[in-house]
């Protein structure tokens, strides 16, 4: 049975069969009881699960995303909604120090099983305190998984693997990947055929998106759609793109990009994130440390510069990685000759 | 200053300037948002959290100020910065996204930065408590006069900030005030289910502090307890947990179908009985009332025109600002 | 349960663990860190914070709890895991870093963690606070009893992380006690410099909570307190604030000199008084209560004693339980 | 006239020197007051400037970081000591958000000058919770300059650009190279002769610590001087190291680095943060999207893998990136034939 679904309700259909199934999962955020969660991902479950499993919080971050992690050390497996990533920094020793930690620090006496969902990212001009990315911040602390589906197909394999994984999953989602009502037509490529039945997609592990011999174009949440809009525009060109989504940041599958790259023997990382201490550096050191001559030409990278979000548009526009910028880093390292 | 005939009609004057502000902010909204909403789409993108019902805290806090007084206020920041001053030509052009804006176009509509008359309003819940709260603190450091005061939402009480400042203002006894706009609602979720008590006002006695609570949305009783609250904290008495119950006519933003609200919980428009209150009191006539809504409708088309007409900032602009040289 | 003999001699025995316990790390604290200190010498490396004068917090607490109660503790933890039973040789070797630890030598003595007693420990202040109240919520969801409570002091009263998680405490109604433990200093900083107000405990208000308050760092009354507060959480009729007045003999952690403290706030050893009062009512004669001594000291000893013989992890098992598999 | 110093007290001196004579300078934080700050930068203030302008805090790092902000904006210049980096999850978003975007999103209307000290760093067996370095954290944010002297010398004159600075600055110190009383003896490299009088060090330039040419190592904070004990070591074997201390992450001389990495062609990067999405994958990005052909060998990172700190000491002297693993990796670029 052939079903096209957004990311969201993709995901939503592994939360509510789990859900269904094992009564140590319960929702709980801002909103998540008539709103159904900034991406819907608990959208009817008020109704159907009741106040006590869907659970409408205060705006107190560090209070329920802490409250949550002890529900995680009793037993449960709770399931947060943080809609925006830019609210990390009102809750983040949750993030960094207690549900990270802990197991670690008791040396495995105690685990933490929780998802938390996020959103990311801008685009919709929503300016500098609801449009960052940052997912380099989460992914640089150690003892939480950080995976970042950016399909329909992803999402709810991701979301079955979160929720049967017993440590502490970051789930981010690019805001206009998901596909909800309030970001209007939602992009081709995030949609995907989903099977009914669950299944899951295993963490660490890279997509090879679209298949290209002279380029690889590697990017996350969003930037991977700029790159399939960028390998479209390449090919016009006669530029063959391969395109890489890394899926996950925490496991990071350096295998799977190192060979990636080394078949194109060239890389563009496009990452809305910010430029400085991401993950585009991340990516780039990883190739290099093994081995930096599968390098024909300079890695290229294509992001958010480290600057502030501004609100307008020109200016926004200007300063995302969207596929025009991609495009054109590609066209630069494929055509400069290099004298390796 | 007391309630006088003029202190009146100029409350409401700056209730019917922020509504004609946001009738237009949501008439502009929607063009290009239909058949198919879209935050990006159209000429004012992005989020909006608009003010209606919420005029009389503004214009009633506002007029108990002196221009020496400091001001942080939240995502929903128009109605305080109308009060206050704030330009509404160069405010309709930063929602814009235009050059003339405030802010060139880099904050939009949460991001309301003006100096001038000491301003400032930021996005994240309760953000603008522990600024503000150190501006009375320079001041205090400088020898110079002025009162903080922080405008937030009763759903931003709940957020850490609240305790962590509302406590250093009652230890360093700093002129603070934190104006808590009770109306009912953060986003969809209720007081009765954020808030363990009824009113924020008597957590006041946690911090030493005192506590003000006004249940009418009438300006004239929110700038008497604005003024009590002034007049303590000029005084060297220390802060005031101000609490004014209100209402939020238009969701929590664009997009926001309430379909949540109960219909015993709908809230009602301040601005018609205020209206009727003075005219009934003598302050107005209904030609002087009329009189001001034109002028201020007209003064926010006129401010809209010029926001449309402004060009917006070069793409490259964007590189600029980001560190003071 | 009610404050029979065997109760209070109990407590008397838990204060005399505590204490036996903490002699033992300082003196182990100063191998190695003379003539020059450093964090980092001798057998047990680190920061340490020693619990001695809050004995009576740890006994008499404990002594209101059932096996299901569910206890986090901060960064001065020994007093509570010891009168909640977690293993002392475990916990000595945890302190030493040694394989055998509670830890395999992982956490170290702000880590303490002993499931198998419902206790857990951590060194960000109120930290602990909103872990507890999400134990509180896990069993009600589980519908198992049991009733959460975080240890912590007069200064973490003040992180915003208290007012969130009483007001999600209040909102919910949740079986939990805040046991504040003040000791009128957090690091240098007295409690009236840092606290707007005289008690935390009033601040239970704010939160639609109980507050309790008790002034005499005497166990029997502080298990009266708790004991009511414990009857109240349990019987479903919400949380309380405890505000223990306690003391903190031993300085914020090894190498505080206290300079800071004025020669008319320095504070009384609990324990001998206790033991006077028990010798007085005819709850232990002397002779007992030298026992208990004598005893403490040698469980302690002997646990020091494994601590200090057990092998340290090997380097390599510093990559093992980053992730549960 | 000669004077060694160590950082702590060349710090203190510069904060000293600006604060006698500038009234809009301010210190707060916790326990300033009596004990002069995490590294005695305030050290004997509170007698010397009283307590309006050495502010002990409660234990609200949201609340009086954020009112240094809001002073900041009114005209002072706050200087805010925040003792151990591992809190900053407790007042991020003042960080994240205010701090740093106001100026910005301001476009230019409000000015946040404030200096916030931070400690960093382990290897005296503080755990997880208290051995941090997360110093790609906050260098990933943009809007703030962070900049993390590593000797005396640097310390003063960095401190003086910092408060002579309009903008938020994170001036960070690595607790075990302060050289104050609590960690033993000063580590000798960590002491330089300190001029008495003022004078700034800029911000975004590298410092070569040690010439060498057959191998980079670059380090920032303690790693510098795991760098250059490393570095004698190397020279037992004949191996010539140059060491290069960053000093400044953001901004990030990234020019500086690349002339010194192609000095010699090898590249070892020794950070004590966490290794992945932090200062050494940039590090080594920065170098290779200009060129990667100025690589002989791979890049080899030295730091602390994506683990908690351990506890003991046998584990936690494993995981740290000290001189033995760097000296290793040193060794083992220099003598394996590349073949390019
Ligand atoms: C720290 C943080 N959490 C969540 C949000 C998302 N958010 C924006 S407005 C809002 C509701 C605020 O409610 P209230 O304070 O009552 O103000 P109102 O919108 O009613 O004026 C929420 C949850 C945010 N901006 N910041
Ligand atoms: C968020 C945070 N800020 C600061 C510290 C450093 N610190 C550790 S203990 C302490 C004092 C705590 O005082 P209190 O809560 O009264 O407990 P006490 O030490 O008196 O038992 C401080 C400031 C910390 N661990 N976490
Ligand atoms: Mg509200
Ligand atoms: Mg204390």
């Amino acid at each position: 049975m052939s079903r096209i679904l957004t990311m969201a309700r993709a995901g939503r259909e592994a939360l509510d069969w789990e859900m269904e199934r094992r009564s140590e999962i319960f929702v709980l955020g801002e909103d998540v009881y008539n709103f159904g969660g900034i991406f819907g991902t608990a959208d009817g479950f008020g109704a159907k699960y009741g106040a006590d499993r869907v659970i409408n919080t205060p705006i107190s971050e560090t209070g329920f995303i802490g409250m949550a992690a002890g529900a995680a050390m009793a037993g449960m497996h709770p399931v947060i909604d943080l809609a925006y990533i830019d609210f990390i920094g009102v809750c983040y020793n949750v993030l960094l120090n207690t549900a990270s930690k802990t197991h670690y620090m008791s040396a495995g006496q105690v685990k933490v099983p929780m998802t938390l969902m996020i959103g990311t990212g801008g685009g919709y001009n929503n300016a500098a305190q609801h449009s960052q990315c940052l997912h380099a911040t989460v992914a640089h602390i150690p003892g939480v998984k950080v995976v970042y589906p950016s399909n329909a197909y992803d999402a709810k394999g991701m979301m079955h693997t979160s929720l049967r994984d017993e440590n502490f999953v970051i789930y981010l989602t690019h805001k206009g990947t998901a596909g909800v009502g309030w970001m209007g037509t939602p992009i081709k490529t995030t949609l995907s055929e989903v099977p009914e039945e669950p299944y899951t997609v295993p963490f660490g592990k890279i997509a090879v998106t679209r298949e290209g011999t002279d380029v690889t174009l590697i990017g996350l949440g969003m930037s991977v759609h700029e790159c399939l809009k960028a390998a479209v525009d390449l090919a016009r060109d006669g530029i063959s793109a391969q395109v890489v989504d890394l899926r996950s940041l925490a496991p990071l599958d350096r295998d799977g990009i190192f060979a990636a790259v080394s078949k194109t023997g060239r890389m563009v990382v496009a990452d809305e994130d910010y430029l400085s201490y991401g993950v585009s550096g991340e990516v780039i050191a990883s190739v290099v440390e093994r081995d930096p001559r599968v390098l024909r030409a300079p890695p290229v990278r294509v992001c958010t510069p480290d600057i502030p979000i501004p609100f307008a548009r020109p200016m926004e526009q200007h300063i995302l990685p969207l596929a025009g910028r991609i495009a054109d880093a590609a066209r630069m390292i494929c055509t400069r000759k290099t004298e390796q | 200053m007391s309630l006088t005939p003029e202190l009146r009609r100029d409350m409401y004057r700056q209730m019917l300037r922020s509504r004609a502000f946001d009738d237009a902010m949501i008439g502009l909204y929607w063009v290009g948002k239909t058949p198919i909403f879209a935050f990006a789409n159209g000429p004012l993108p992005g989020e909006l959290h608009c003010s209606n019902g919420a005029e009389p805290v503004g214009a009633g806090v506002c007029a108990a100020l002196d221009a020496d007084d400091m001001i942080t206020a939240d995502h929903r920041p128009h109605h305080v910065a109308i009060a206050r001053g704030v330009d509404v030509r160069r405010m309709a052009a930063e929602l814009l996204g235009k050059k003339t804006g405030l802010s060139q176009g880099k904050g939009g509509h949460m991001h309301i930065y003006a100096p001038e008359v000491n301003f400032a309003s930021s996005g994240i819940i309760a953000e603008g408590m522990a600024p503000a709260a150190g501006m009375a603190l320079a001041r205090r450091l400088q020898k110079r006069p002025g009162v903080a005061l922080t405008f937030m939402g009763e759903g931003a009480a709940n957020q850490g900030a609240f305790h962590e400042v509302l406590n250093l203002v009652g230890v360093m006894k700093l002129p603070f005030i934190c104006v808590v706009q009770d109306n009912e609602w953060g986003v969809s979720t209720s007081k009765k289910e954020s808030t363990a008590v009824e009113r924020n006002s008597d957590r006041a006695s946690a911090y030493g502090m005192a506590g003000e609570y006004v249940a009418s949305n009438d300006p004239d009783d929110i700038y008497e307890a604005a003024a009590r609250a002034m007049a303590r904290a000029r005084s060297g008495g220390g802060g005031t947990i101000l609490e004014l119950r209100t209402a939020r006519l238009a969701g929590h933003f664009m997009g926001d179908q309430q379909a949540y609200i109960p219909a015993q919980m709908k809230q009602a428009d301040p601005i018609p009985p205020y209206r009727a209150k003075l005219v009934a009191a003598g302050v107005l006539t209904e030609a002087e009332a009329d009189a001001i809504a034109a002028a201020a409708t007209a003064e926010i088309a006129e401010a809209v025109a010029f926001a449309q007409a402004s060009p917006y900032p070069a793409a490259e602009e964007a590189f600029d600002h980001v560190f003071a040289a």
